[in-house]
């Protein structure tokens, strides 16, 4: 079995869950790298989409930001920032989104917000972006974190953006098009949501246990009837990675 | 009718104490030099909107020119937090309004289109609509049904870098297009500034690609270099390494005044920033050409 | 992957009996080739919606194809009346639904946008607002009062002709670019005609010039002259010639009958139709060059 | 005294009623000459748009439609339909509309739909097209119109676009953007609204009478205690429109 870091279990694993043919709201650094996996194994026909309006970028370098211009040269097409969001993401022609945030709760609603009260945070985060429209209206959402347990509380200090709210009938009440969040990829496994909405432990990365999933997360943290290993990252999969996506290993390095 | 005069008179003459400003540019085309000319000039308790504030808001708020912020993504692209801004607001030392991307270009697409309201679809995240009173309901009148709407954003004056524009103003922007366009059209005075002043005949040759029509112009600058460390796609690339300095210089109070001190105190305008940069750096953000396939407009 | 296909193929697979159909394009691009190809193929009960019915409705009326038109302005464009699908409304024949531009070209920005509805400004007009229950009016919450809001448009198909494409769909305009990128996206299913199929590197050189993405396009087809006698700019010219003779031919449905006989029945498509227009028209309608000026998008 | 068609006398005094640095809302015909004569003579910082999304154009011929490839070649922008209408004369930009329709009303409503009832109608007009708006939100709108009794009745059978309803008050109560209609420019004189919104004949062109144009109005016109007579066309006006504008003669020939 290769070595591999924790950054690199990540992305694999988040790659695998693009389908060809997706049309992706693409993040900067993990989401933009496992997208480009996925383009390079299973799914060349992927449609990578930022934020900043561009449509099937071709970077020929990591880019920091999701403005960089190295997104842009070469592009598809690029609209404005109104366009990006509504007649793309709105629409509903956007049908995975990448999440990420400080928390992340037992019904996959995120806080990208603040720690604390909100008026008077104890630590003020960037706030929503993007977030609280990707998470409602992309077909599916992924998100991508460490798993520890301050990050995986029982409820969010604040609610950035949803997921099943407090149970999977609240969200379909709520009429929002797309439907929530599909998988949280950590470091020790995959969590899905059950029937009801709730996050469930679904999947361990190969040598991970259950017992340090459920110490690592912030409610009692339950474990589906067909829990499965990951396939560990292959050579394949590795090479590109470090090869041709992030040679300097600006993303990859990191145990985040 | 021409409207080019120096930055340092159109900040002078277009922006006032007070002002909410709307600085605009996702990522591409930020104009900073505009931002620390307002700097210079010690503009007091303004009001800043954009999207996402960039590290431009952060030197402004370090600066004391500012009373309020009005964002949707507090971030410094990339690396982490503007720590300028998110100190003072862990301080209460500073006003904020908080929305999402879309709800914040939303209201700039009401401004822009004269609408009282834009609707959107419902999110759920009911904590944001919760602490923020510009978030209303309204039922939709086919469906029964309720959607949010957020009011227009108005700005008093929008600050828009360009690649290129003629004297009189019409100006043309490629590569992300982001919500210049919606922000010169919402705003009561706009401050064009451009890489470059061309010919009407240039302007012309290409409609398609003028975003602003000078008659909403107030005011036309040229400043090349503008938008560093942001970029312009086609003339200089983004520095990133600034970016990612900015997050050391900006975790000590004494460090942000020391480089405003040099970097905009420092210098007269943005030709003399551009030539303390130095030929390293010049030489980093140089960018090669990829041309656009001409396209034929016909002669009619 | 390539969506390459006859024109007659993309009519057969994907404009049905009872489609609500939009064939984009204000004046300019309207792509009549696929007018007459739906004419030819006998569809049967489908609702038109345009802004400006223009001549290709007229045709599609007078064809037997048509249950009912969803218009703005039902006019000859500077010629005057559209005169078969006034005398079928005029004889209670052909049903109808009617907008001001605004409130048109509203509910398609609402229909491309996946909103619920969108809002305008009053205009007073209240016999519009009367006649079609479309319109209808909330309460703006943040002011109290009334604005009038439209439903948005989804048509089953969106025809768009474009100056240039890439054989899997993504398509370039430029000229006057009406609510083509808003019927596509507004669209369930979405056909592309084009004057020119180019590379994907042709598109690639100059993506804020690509106003509909290939993700949401059905078909491709490769159609030049698909507009005359509407024009595709910087291709040829506006047959205001024919503009003009419509009024005359449509005069008389028995010369109509004619019309399409020789024209639309009597040819097998497009370039059959170009060739027998002739060297005297072709002539008459060529244009002369007149190139953007490039702009450089800089190699990253 | 020079000699003119009736086309050239409105055509000359709907120009004198722009204004240098007028934003115009252009239509094609003698609107459209309107406006390129006054940008020769008093109002060379006038910018005229057409509906169509393009502004700053700059014709080599005359256009048969507001769409024609001459307004865009060489044009100063170019935007879509939804933008010319929601940025430019939703939002407020537009100083002047240009307005006509079959039948005009004491308050200067304006009828382009039908002659008769709606749903069976006598005559079926090609609609409202852009007026609606053009009526409510353009700053100032003027109308240029045969003067004929059937086209001033003292009500429109439709509503199609709003002058000031059936008073002044009623208009403001409306909150529209726009000012209304300020003057009707006919073959005879101009009719313009006085404190309550009726059109009262406030200008006879030389030669022409209060009896002609009472005549020819179907309501009972009144007189502005204020009437005068338009100046005659002048040479360098005549000379303008016929030698460089409508050389051919395509819009300036007919009494209409």
């Amino acid at each position: 079995m290769a070595d591999y870091t924790s950054a690199e279990l990540l992305t694999i694993n988040a790659a695998r869950l693009l389908r060809d043919g997706d049309v992706v709201f693409v993040g900067v650094g993990l989401p933009n790298l496992a997208c480009n996996l996925a383009r390079r194994t299973h799914a060349p026909n992927l449609v990578m989409i930022y934020e900043a309006g561009v449509i099937g970028a071709q970077p020929t370098r990591l880019p920091l930001s999701i403005g960089d211009p190295t997104l842009v040269s070469g592009a598809i097409s690029v609209c404005s920032m109104y366009d990006i969001f509504a007649l793309y993401l709105q629409r509903g022609n956007i049908d995975v989104g990448f999440l990420g945030g400080a928390q992340i709760d037992r019904y996959g609603n995120i806080n990208a917000t603040v720690i604390g009260d909100y008026l008077h945070p104890k630590v003020r985060l960037p706030g929503s972006g993007g977030s609280m429209e990707i998470a409602a209206w992309a077909n599916r959402c992924y998100i991508i974190t460490p798993h520890q347990k301050r990050r995986f509380p029982e409820k969010v200090d604040f609610r950035t953006s949803a997921g099943f709210l407090g149970h999977r009938r609240e969200r379909e009440a709520a009429r929002l098009r797309g439907g929530g969040p599909q998988a949280v990829v950590t470091d020790i496994g995959i969590l899905e949501p059950d029937e009801s909405g709730e996050l469930i432990l679904s999947a361990l990365h190969p040598g991970r246990t259950i017992d340090e999933a459920k110490e690592n997360t912030g409610w009692d943290l339950r474990v589906s009837a067909s829990l499965r290993f990951t396939d560990p990252p292959t050579e394949t999969e590795l090479n590109i990675l470090r090869n041709e996506l992030d040679p300097g290993r600006i993303y990859l390095r990191g145990g985040e | 009718m021409s409207k080019l005069m120096p930055l340092s008179e159109a900040i002078r003459k277009y922006v006032h104490d007070g002002d909410l400003v709307y600085a605009a540019g996702f990522t591409h085309l930020i104009p900073f030099a505009a931002g620390h000319e307002i700097i210079r000039q010690h503009k007091r308790n303004l009001v800043l909107a954009r999207a996402t504030p960039d590290l431009i808001y952060d030197q402004m708020v370090a600066a004391g020119c500012v009373r309020k912020v009005i964002f949707s993504y507090m971030g410094n692209p990339g690396v982490g937090s503007l720590r300028v801004m998110r100190a003072e607001i862990e301080a209460g030392r500073l006003e904020w309004e908080e929305y999402s991307h879309f709800s914040m270009i939303s209201r700039l697409q009401a401004g822009a289109s004269g609408l009282p309201f834009m609707p959107m679809n419902p999110t759920a995240a009911g904590d944001l609509e919760r602490v923020n009173p510009n978030y209303r309901q309204v039922i939709d009148p086919f469906s029964g049904s309720p959607v949010v709407v957020v009011p227009p954003l108005k700005p008093d004056v929008a600050i828009v870098h360009v690649q290129r524009c003629d004297a009189e103003g019409n100006a043309q922007i490629w590569g992300i297009i982001g919500e210049q366009k919606e922000a010169a059209f919402a705003a009561e005075r706009v401050i064009v500034t451009a890489e470059e002043i061309v010919d009407e005949s240039i302007i012309r040759s290409d409609p398609n690609r003028t975003l602003i029509p000078a008659f909403i112009v107030d005011a036309v600058c040229h400043v090349p270099y503008c938008a560093h460390p942001s970029y312009t796609q086609g003339y200089y690339d983004r520095d990133n390494e600034f970016y990612l300095s900015w997050d050391e210089i900006s975790k000590s109070r004494q460090k942000v005044q020391e480089y405003l001190d040099e970097w905009v105190f420092g210098v007269p305008d943005r030709s003399a920033y551009w030539e303390k940069l130095g030929p390293e750096v010049h030489r980093r953000l140089r960018v090669g050409e990829r041309l656009s396939v001409p396209v034929n407009f016909g002669s009619y």
